[in-house]
C-alpha cells in the first residue's frame, strides 16, 4: 500500500467519500466509521463531504484513487453519475465499499445497507397494529425527489393498503424539522382528529411533535419516526416524544469491519443487508427489537 | 409644439405651452426655476411621452415617444443634469447609442480618432480613452455638448449648457451654434444668464408655472420687462455692495497646500498659499482645470490623502482635516459644484437633504423632531428663495435650479466659520442668484471666512472682496476689488500659456 | 432665521395637491400584493381552515423567524447593502443559545445576553470589512455566512444540542427544557399569540422607529441614497454601515435563541437558505436592494405576503412541485400588480 | 455597494497618452486573490496532490458548470441586475435535455437546440418582467427559480431522469446513454482537457467578445452605470435588458445540459445553491453588483478562484466544518489583499 504517514502508525488508508454532512444521519455514519476505525490502531480514514453535489463527489472518488488509498468507502448521492468512477477504481484493483445507496451494475466490491422500502413496511404493519387497522394518519414525506423518501413511504402505504387507516394530510418536508413543524401546524388547522404521525424522518416526528403540543393536542395522536440515531429518534422515545422509532443503520462499522476482511484477503459477500430495529417505549431500555 | 400640458402625479407642471421654433433660429426659453423649461424640453426629447397637446415637426405630427425615437426624429439634447455614463470613456460616451463599426461589433480605433476630431471642435483637447468620471465638471458639460453636435440633428436642444462653463469656453460655443444656425438647423437655447440670451438668441419666450407669459423677438424689448415676465409680481433685489469688513483677523490661512492627480504624477493645486480674514470674501477664478474646484474640495477633506498643506490655520489654530466629517466639526462647509453625485441624496426629501448637515443640533438625543426639522428647513427654503412646498419633494424632482438651492441651502444653516462654495449659483434663477448673494455676504458680515469658485467671472467680480487668479494649480494673482472686472479676471486667467479651455 | 422673502406670498397657482410623500404610495401599493394573496386564501380555504384563528396565529408564528431576519435586513438594505450571513448567524446563534442554557444551564437574561452580543460582533464584523475594507457586501456577507456555519458546526460538535446531553461516558442524561426556551415557546394572551411572535413585533416596532425616527435611520437613508453626497455633507458613512450590520446580527441573534427555543434544541443547520426569503421579504413591498428608498411598513407587508402564501398553500396540501411553481406564479403576479396598481 | 465614486479615490492614471482602460488594474487585483489561493494549494499541495495534473483538470471541470451559469451571470450584472434563477433553469434544462435524449431518443442537435431555447425563454420572460413591470430582478429572478424548479420537478415526475427508463408496466428497462452525453462527458485533447471545460472557455470566449467588442456590451455597461443617463442618450435599455436575462437563461441551459451529461441523468434537484456560488464568481473578481463595472477577465479569475479553493480545501481533506470556516476566511482576506493591493 502506501508509506505510513507521519507520526501516526497507520498502514491502512481508508478514504470515505460521504455525500453530505447536512443531515444528521450522515454525520453518524461517519462518526460510526470513525469510532470502529479506532479500535484497530493501524487505520486511517480520510473523509470527504460532497455537499450534496453529485459532480463534486465524483471529483472525490476520483482524488481518493489518486491519492492511494487502500480502500474506498463511497456513501454516493446518485447511483447513476457515480457508477463510472467507482466501477473504474474496482477496475483498477480498489477494493470498493458502497455504503446506503447502490450504483448500478456489479463493478464494486461489497454494497452495505438497509431497505428502506422494508423499513417502511415495517413501520406501516406496526402502526395498522397500534392502531387497530382503522385511523386518520399524517404522513410527512422526505424530499420526494429522493429514493429514501419515495421507499419509505412507498413501504408504509403497501403496509397498510386495504386496512381503514387513511392517510388523511400528506406534505413534503424535506427532511427538515422547522418545515414539519409548519406542515403539521396545517394538517392540524384542517384535521379536527388525528391518531398518527408517521414522518419519513425523526427530526420531522419531533417537529410534529412540537406543532401538536403548541396546540394542546399532543395526547391525541402518536409520532413515529425513522432513523433512530442514538441522539435522536432514540433519545425522544425514552423521553416519551414519539412512540416509535424504527432504526436505519448507518453500516459504518460494518464497513470498518469488512474493510479489515478484505485488507486480510478474505472474501466477502457481494452484499451485505443490513438488519433493523423499533424502539419503542417498552422496549428502547433493553435496546429496541430486532424487525424481519 | 402646441399646447403641452404634463402632470407629475397630482401637479400640473405644465398647461397649454405653445412654442414655435424656426430652421436657423436660437429660440431661447427663459423662467424661473421650477418654471417648467426643462420638463417642456424633455417631452420634445421623448423623455415623458406621457403628455398632452401635440408636436408638428415639419408639418407633420409627431410623438417622440423615447429619447432613442426623438434622435430618430433628428432632434438631439444637452440635458440640464448631464446624461454621460461616468465608468465609460469619453469615446464610448460620444458614441454610446450608435457605436462605430461593422454589425455591431466596435471599431475601437475609428471611435477614437472620430472622437478626438470631435472633441477638438468645441476645444476640448482631452485623450477620448479618458473615462467620464475623471473629468471636472465643466469638461464633462463639454463632452456633452460634443456629442449632441456630433449628431447632426435638425433640432438641437440646449438647456443650460454653459452653466459650469467659463469665458472661452463658452465663446466657442457660441461660435458652433453660430454655425448651425447658418446650416438651418432650430435651436432652443435655455440659460440664466442674461448677457447670453442678448448675445446668441433670436426669439425668447417665457414660461412661469408652467403657462407662458410671453414671447418676443430679443432686442424688441427690454431685458427688464423679461426679467418681470419671469419673476412676476416679485423683484429681482437689487445685488447689494458688500459691506466691508470690520474686523480683519486672520479666519482661514492656508501655506503650500497642493493637491495630487489621483496617480500622484500631477498636481492639480500646486503649493497655493493665501489667508482669508473673517468677515472676507475671496473669489477664485480659473478656466476649467485650473483647480479651483480641487483647491475646495481639497480644502474640504474630500480628498484626504490627495490634499496636502504646510499649514491650515483656522482662526490661527493649526488644523488637519482630513476627511468632510472633520471639516464640519471645524465650522468648515463646502458646496461641491455638481449637485448629482456630490450634492444630493434622490429619494429623500428636499426637506431631509435641507437638513442632513445639521441634524446632529436637530435631533440631540439622536431622535429626530420633525417640528424642529422643519423649521429649519423652512428658514433654509427662505434663505435660498426656494418654494416651501418644494421641501416636500424628492429632491431628485426638483428642477436643477431648485435642487442647486438645496445643495447650497443645507451648508448655510449652522453659520459656517469657513464657507467653500463652488458655483454656488449654477443654474439658479436671477431671482434667488440675488438672494443668495445677499445671503453669503450676510454671513460674511456675521464673521465667516468665504472663499467662492466659479466659472462666471461676473459673479466673482460681484461678489468677492478680492480675487485669486489660477493658473494650472499655481496662485498668478491677486486682484482687488477695484480691479477684478470680469474681462481682467480672464485675461489674467488666460495668461501667456494659450488656455485649454 | 431670516425674514419669509417676499415671493413666498406669490400665489402658488400650481395644483394644490398634497405633496408627494412618497412613501405613501408605496404602502398601498405594497397592500395590492398582500390583499392578492389572502383573496387566494379566501378563494381556497381547505375546508374553512382558513378562516379558523389558530391558522392565522399560525401563519404569524411561522413567519416571525424569519420575519425577525427581514427586519434585521432592513438597515442593510436601505444603507445599500446586503447581509447573506443571517441564516447562519441564526444557526450559529441557535447552537451558541442552546449550549449555553441547555449544557451549561446559564441563566436566560445572561444566555440571551451573549448570543445577542455575538450577533452584533458578527454583524460589526462584515460591516467592518464592507467599510474600511470597501469589500462588496456580497462578498463580506457571503464569507461571513460560510464562516458562521462551519462555527455553528465546530461549536455543536455536529450534531444537534439538545436536552439529551451526552456525558462522558457517552450516556445520554436527559435534562429540563430550559425556562427560556419554554417561555419562548409559549403562547401569549390567552394561548392567542405565540411569544416568538410578540419578539418580532417588537423588534419590528425598534427596528421601525430606528430607521423613521432616529438619526441613525436618516443616515441610512442617506448612505443607500448616495453615499458620496452623505459622505461630503458630514455623514458617518463608516459607522452608519458597520452600525447597519450589527443590527442586522443582533436581530439574526435574536432569531435563532426563537428558533431554538421553538425547536428545543440548537440545531447547526438551522436558518439554510433563510436569507434569501429575508431578503425576499424585505423587497418584495418595494424596499429597494440599491439603497435608499423603502421601509419598515413595507417590510411588515412583506413578511405577511410571503408568510400568508406559504401557509395558505401548506394548508391546501398543495404537493411540493405545483407549490414551488404556484409561488413563483403567484408572486410574480403579486409584483406586477403592484407596480401597475 | 461599497464603492466611493472613483472620481475621488480609486487610482487611475490620468495622463492623456496611456489608456485610461480602467479594468486592467482590477485585472491586477483580481489577480492577487487567484494567487494567494493558489499559493495556499502550494503550500500544502496535500502530499504533492497538488502538483499532479489532473487535479488542475478536475478543478477545471469541476469550475466549467458553474462557470458556464457565472458567464451567463456576467451580462446581467453588467446591466445592474441579478438573476437567482440559474441554478433551477439549470435544474429544469438537465431534466429536460435528459427526457429528450434518454426518453425520447431525439438527436443531439435537436435536443441542445430545444433545451438552449427553453433556457432563453426562462431569461427572456425574467427580463421582461425586470424590463416591462420595473419589478426589481431579485424579486422577478426569485420567482422563476421557485417556478423553474417546479416545473423541473413536475416534468421528471419527482424522480432522476436516468438511463433506468420505466416502462407503462414499471419494469424498468435500460437504454443506452446517449451520444450527447457521452461527447460532453468525455476528456478531449488526449484526455487532458473534459470537455465541459471546452465548452465553459468557448462560451466564456462569446460572451466576453460580446461585452468587450459589441454594441450589446456597450449598452449592458450604460445601463448598469446609469440606466436613466442611457436612457436619456438613446440607448436601448429594455431591449438590453431583456437579452442580458436571455442570455444568462442560455447559459444556464448550456450549463444543464452538461450537468445531465456528467451525471447522466436529468435530477430535478441538480443546481441548487449554484447561483449564490456562480454570482460570488463573478463579484469575486472586483465586478460590481451595482452594475456598470466589470468584465469577462475578472470572472474568469473568479472562477478559478473559487473553484481552486475548493479543490484545495478538498484535496486536503479539510473536514466539515472547517473547511466552511477556512473557506470564509480565506474569501476574505483574499478580497481585502485585492483592494489593498
Ligand atoms: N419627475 C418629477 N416628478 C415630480 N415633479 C417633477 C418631476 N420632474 C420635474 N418636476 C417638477 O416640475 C417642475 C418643473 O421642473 P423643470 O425641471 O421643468 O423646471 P425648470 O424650468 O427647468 O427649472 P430650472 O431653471 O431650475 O432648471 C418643478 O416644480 C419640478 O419640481
Ligand atoms: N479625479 C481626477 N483625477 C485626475 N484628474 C482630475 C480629477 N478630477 C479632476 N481632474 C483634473 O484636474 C484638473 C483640475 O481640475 P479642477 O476641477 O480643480 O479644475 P477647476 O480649476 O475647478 O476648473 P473647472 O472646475 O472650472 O473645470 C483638471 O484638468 C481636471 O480634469
Ligand atoms: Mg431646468
Ligand atoms: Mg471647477
Amino acid at each position: 500500500a502506501r508509506e505510513p504517514k507521519g507520526s501516526k502508525k497507520a498502514r491502512f488508508v481508508i478514504g470515505m467519500s460521504q455525500c453530505n454532512l447536512g443531515e444528521p444521519w450522515r454525520v453518524q455514519m461517519n462518526a460510526d466509521i470513525a469510532a470502529a476505525a479506532k479500535e484497530h490502531p493501524d487505520i486511517e480514514v480520510i473523509f470527504k463531504d460532497a455537499q450534496n453535489d453529485t459532480l463534486k463527489q465524483r471529483a472525490h472518488v476520483e482524488e481518493l484513487v489518486a491519492a492511494k488509498v487502500d480502500v474506498l468507502f463511497v456513501s454516493p448521492k446518485e447511483a447513476q453519475p457515480l457508477t463510472e468512477p467507482i466501477g473504474k477504481a474496482f477496475d483498477a484493483g480498489l477494493p470498493v465499499i458502497v455504503l446506503d445507496r447502490a450504483v448500478l451494475g456489479e463493478r464494486y466490491t461489497t454494497f452495505i445497507g438497509a431497505d428502506n422500502k422494508k423499513i417502511g413496511r415495517a413501520a406501516g404493519e406496526w402502526i395498522k397494529k397500534v392502531l387497530g387497522g382503522k385511523g386518520k394518519v399524517v404522513e410527512l414525506k422526505g424530499l420526494m425527489t429522493s429514493t429514501p423518501g419515495q421507499d419509505r413511504s412507498a413501504g408504509f402505504r403497501e403496509a397498510i393498503a386495504g386496512s381503514e387507516i387513511e392517510i388523511a394530510f400528506e406534505a413534503d418536508m424535506k427532511w427538515l424539522e422547522p418545515e414539519a413543524r409548519k406542515e403539521m401546524d396545517s394538517a392540524l388547522a384542517r384535521l379536527p382528529k388525528i391518531d398518527l404521525v408517521y414522518a419519513h424522518n425523526d427530526p420531522g416526528a419531533h417537529g410534529a411533535y412540537l406543532a401538536a403540543r403548541a396546540a394542546g393536542r399532543e395526547k391525541e395522536m402518536k409520532f413515529v419516526g425513522i432513523d433512530a440515531l442514538p441522539h435522536e429518534g432514540v433519545s425522544y422515545v425514552e423521553q416519551g416524544i414519539l412512540d416509535a422509532t424504527f432504526q436505519y443503520p448507518t453500516g459504518g462499522r460494518e464497513a470498518v469491519e469488512t474493510a479489515l476482511r478484505i485488507l486480510k484477503g478474505e472474501s466477502v459477500p457481494k452484499t451485505i443487508t443490513l438488519g433493523s430495529r423499533r424502539f419503542t417505549k417498552d422496549d428502547v431500555k433493553k435496546g429496541g427489537e430486532r424487525i424481519e | 409644439m402646441e399646447r403641452i400640458s404634463k402632470r407629475f402625479g397630482r401637479a400640473t407642471v405644465l398647461d397649454g405651452v405653445s412654442l414655435d421654433l424656426h430652421a436657423g433660429e436660437v429660440h431661447a426659453l427663459l423662467g424661473e426655476n421650477g418654471a417648467g423649461k426643462s420638463t417642456l424640453l424633455k417631452i420634445l426629447a421623448g423623455v415623458y411621452a406621457d403628455h398632452g397637446g401635440s408636436i408638428l415637426l415639419d408639418g407633420k405630427l409627431v410623438r417622440p415617444r423615447s429619447p432613442a425615437h426623438a434622435g430618430a426624429l433628428g432632434i438631439a439634447v444637452i440635458h440640464q443634469e448631464l446624461s454621460l455614463l461616468p465608468a465609460l470613456s469619453i469615446a464610448e460616451n460620444l458614441f454610446v447609442e450608435r457605436p462605430l463599426g461593422w454589425f455591431g461589433f466596435i471599431d475601437r480605433r475609428r471611435e477614437r480618432a472620430r472622437a478626438a476630431r470631435i472633441l477638438a471642435e468645441v476645444g476640448l483637447d482631452l485623450d477620448p480613452d479618458l473615462l467620464v468620471e475623471r473629468l471636472s465638471l465643466p469638461e464633462r458639460q463639454l463632452v456633452e455638448i460634443a456629442r449632441a453636435l456630433g449628431r447632426g440633428a435638425r433640432v438641437l436642444i440646449m438647456d443650460e449648457p454653459t452653466s459650469a462653463l467659463a469665458g472661452p469656453a463658452i465663446d466657442r460655443l457660441f461660435e458652433l451654434i453660430a454655425g448651425l444656425r447658418a446650416r438651418g438647423v432650430a435651436l432652443v437655447y435655455v440659460s440664466h444668464r442674461m448677457e447670453e440670451i442678448e448675445r446668441i438668441a433670436d426669439r425668447l419666450t417665457v414660461l412661469r408655472d408652467g403657462r407662458v407669459v410671453g414671447s418676443a423677438r430679443v432686442g424688441e424689448i427690454p431685458l427688464d420687462q423679461v426679467v418681470t415676465w419671469m419673476l412676476g409680481p416679485r423683484h429681482a433685489p437689487a445685488d447689494v455692495l458688500p459691506v466691508s469688513p470690520s474686523a480683519r483677523d486672520e479666519r482661514l490661512a492656508v501655506e503650500d497646500f497642493s493637491v495630487d492627480s489621483v496617480d500622484g504624477e500631477r498636481r492639480l493645486v500646486d503649493r497655493a498659499s493665501f489667508v482669508v480674514s473673517a468677515g472676507e470674501i475671496v473669489g477664485l477664478f480659473g478656466l476649467s482645470g485650473a483647480g479651483a474646484s480641487e483647491l475646495l474640495l481639497g480644502l474640504s477633506g474630500a480628498l484626504g490623502a490627495r490634499a496636502r498643506a504646510r499649514a491650515v490655520r483656522i482662526s490661527s489654530v493649526p488644523v488637519r482635516i482630513g476627511s468632510p466629517r472633520e471639516a464640519r466639526a471645524l465650522g468648515v462647509a463646502f458646496v461641491p459644484a455638481d449637485r448629482t453625485t456630490m450634492g444630493l441624496v434622490p429619494g429623500m426629501t428636499a426637506e431631509h437633504n435641507g437638513t442632513l448637515v445639521v441634524l446632529p443640533a436637530l435631533s440631540p438625543l439622536g431622535w429626530l423632531r420633525p417640528a424642529r426639522e422643519r423649521r429649519a428647513a423652512l428658514a433654509m427654503a427662505a434663505d435660498v428663495g426656494l418654494r416651501p412646498e418644494a421641501l416636500a419633494m424628492d429632491a431628485a424632482t426638483l428642477s436643477g435650479g431648485n435642487q442647486q438651492k438645496v445643495v447650497l441651502g443645507k451648508w448655510l444653516l449652522e453659520a459656517p466659520r469657513v464657507l467653500l462654495c463652488d458655483e454656488p449659483t449654477r443654474g439658479v434663477d436671477i431671482g434667488a442668484k440675488a438672494e443668495i448673494h445677499a445671503k453669503i455676504r450676510a454671513l460674511a458680515a456675521a464673521g465667516a471666512a468665504v472663499l467662492v469658485a466659479g466659472s462666471d467671472a461676473r459673479e466673482i467680480a460681484a461678489l468677492a472682496d478680492h480675487v485669486l487668479v489660477l493658473r494650472r494649480g499655481r496662485i498668478a494673482a491677486d486682484v482687488a476689488r477695484a480691479e477684478a472686472t470680469p474681462d481682467a479676471l480672464l485675461a489674467l486667467a488666460m495668461g501667456h500659456d494659450e488656455a485649454r479651455a | 432665521m431670516s425674514e419669509t422673502p417676499q415671493h413666498l406670498e406669490t400665489p402658488a397657482p400650481r395644483s394644490p395637491g398634497k405633496p408627494a410623500a412618497w412613501h405613501h404610495a408605496p404602502l398601498a401599493r405594497a397592500l395590492v400584493s398582500l390583499a392578492l394573496v389572502l383573496a387566494l386564501g379566501v378563494i381556497f380555504p381547505a375546508e374553512g381552515a382558513f378562516f379558523r384563528l389558530g391558522t392565522h396565529q399560525g401563519a404569524l408564528r411561522q413567519a416571525s423567524v424569519v420575519g425577525i431576519l427581514a427586519c434585521g435586513l432592513l438597515p442593510v438594505i436601505l444603507a445599500g447593502g446586503i447581509d447573506l450571513s443571517v441564516g447562519s448567524v441564526l444557526g450559529l446563534s441557535a447552537v451558541v443559545a442552546a449550549k449555553l442554557s441547555i449544557h451549561a444551564g446559564e441563566p436566560a437574561w445572561l444566555s440571551v445576553l451573549l448570543v445577542l452580543g455575538m450577533g452584533a460582533a458578527c454583524g460589526a464584523a462584515s460591516g467592518s470589512v464592507v467599510a474600511f475594507a470597501r469589500v462588496q457586501p456580497f462578498v463580506a456577507t457571503l464569507a461571513m455566512m460560510v464562516f458562521a456555519r462551519g462555527l455553528a458546526k465546530t461549536t455543536s460538535g455536529g450534531t444537534k444540542v439538545a436536552t439529551a446531553v451526552p456525558g462522558p461516558d457517552g450516556v445520554l442524561r436527559y435534562v429540563q427544557v430550559p425556562p427560556l426556551f419554554r417561555a419562548l415557546d409559549a403562547q401569549v394572551f390567552g394561548g392567542n399569540v405565540a411569544a416568538v411572535t410578540l419578539v418580532f413585533l417588537a423588534i419590528a416596532a425598534i427596528v421601525g422607529v430606528v430607521c423613521a425616527r432616529h438619526r441613525l435611520g436618516r443616515y441610512l437613508y442617506a448612505v443607500g441614497g448616495n453615499e458620496e453626497a452623505a459622505r461630503l455633507s458630514g455623514v458617518p458613512v463608516r459607522a452608519t454601515k458597520i452600525l447597519a450590520y450589527a443590527i442586522s446580527g443582533v436581530c439574526a441573534a435574536a432569531a435563532g435563541i426563537c428558533q431554538a427555543a421553538q425547536e428545543q434544541q440548537g440545531d447547526p443547520e438551522a436558518g439554510v437558505t433563510y436569507e434569501l426569503t429575508a431578503i425576499a421579504m424585505v423587497v418584495i413591498g418595494g424596499t429597494s436592494l440599491k439603497g435608499g428608498r423603502g421601509g419598515m411598513g413595507l417590510t411588515l407587508l412583506g413578511v405577511l405576503t410571503i408568510g400568508y402564501l406559504d401557509k395558505i398553500l401548506s394548508i391546501n396540501a398543495v404537493p411540493e412541485a405545483s407549490r414551488l411553481m404556484l409561488t413563483g406564479a403567484i408572486v410574480i403576479v403579486a409584483a406586477v400588480a403592484q407596480k401597475n396598481a
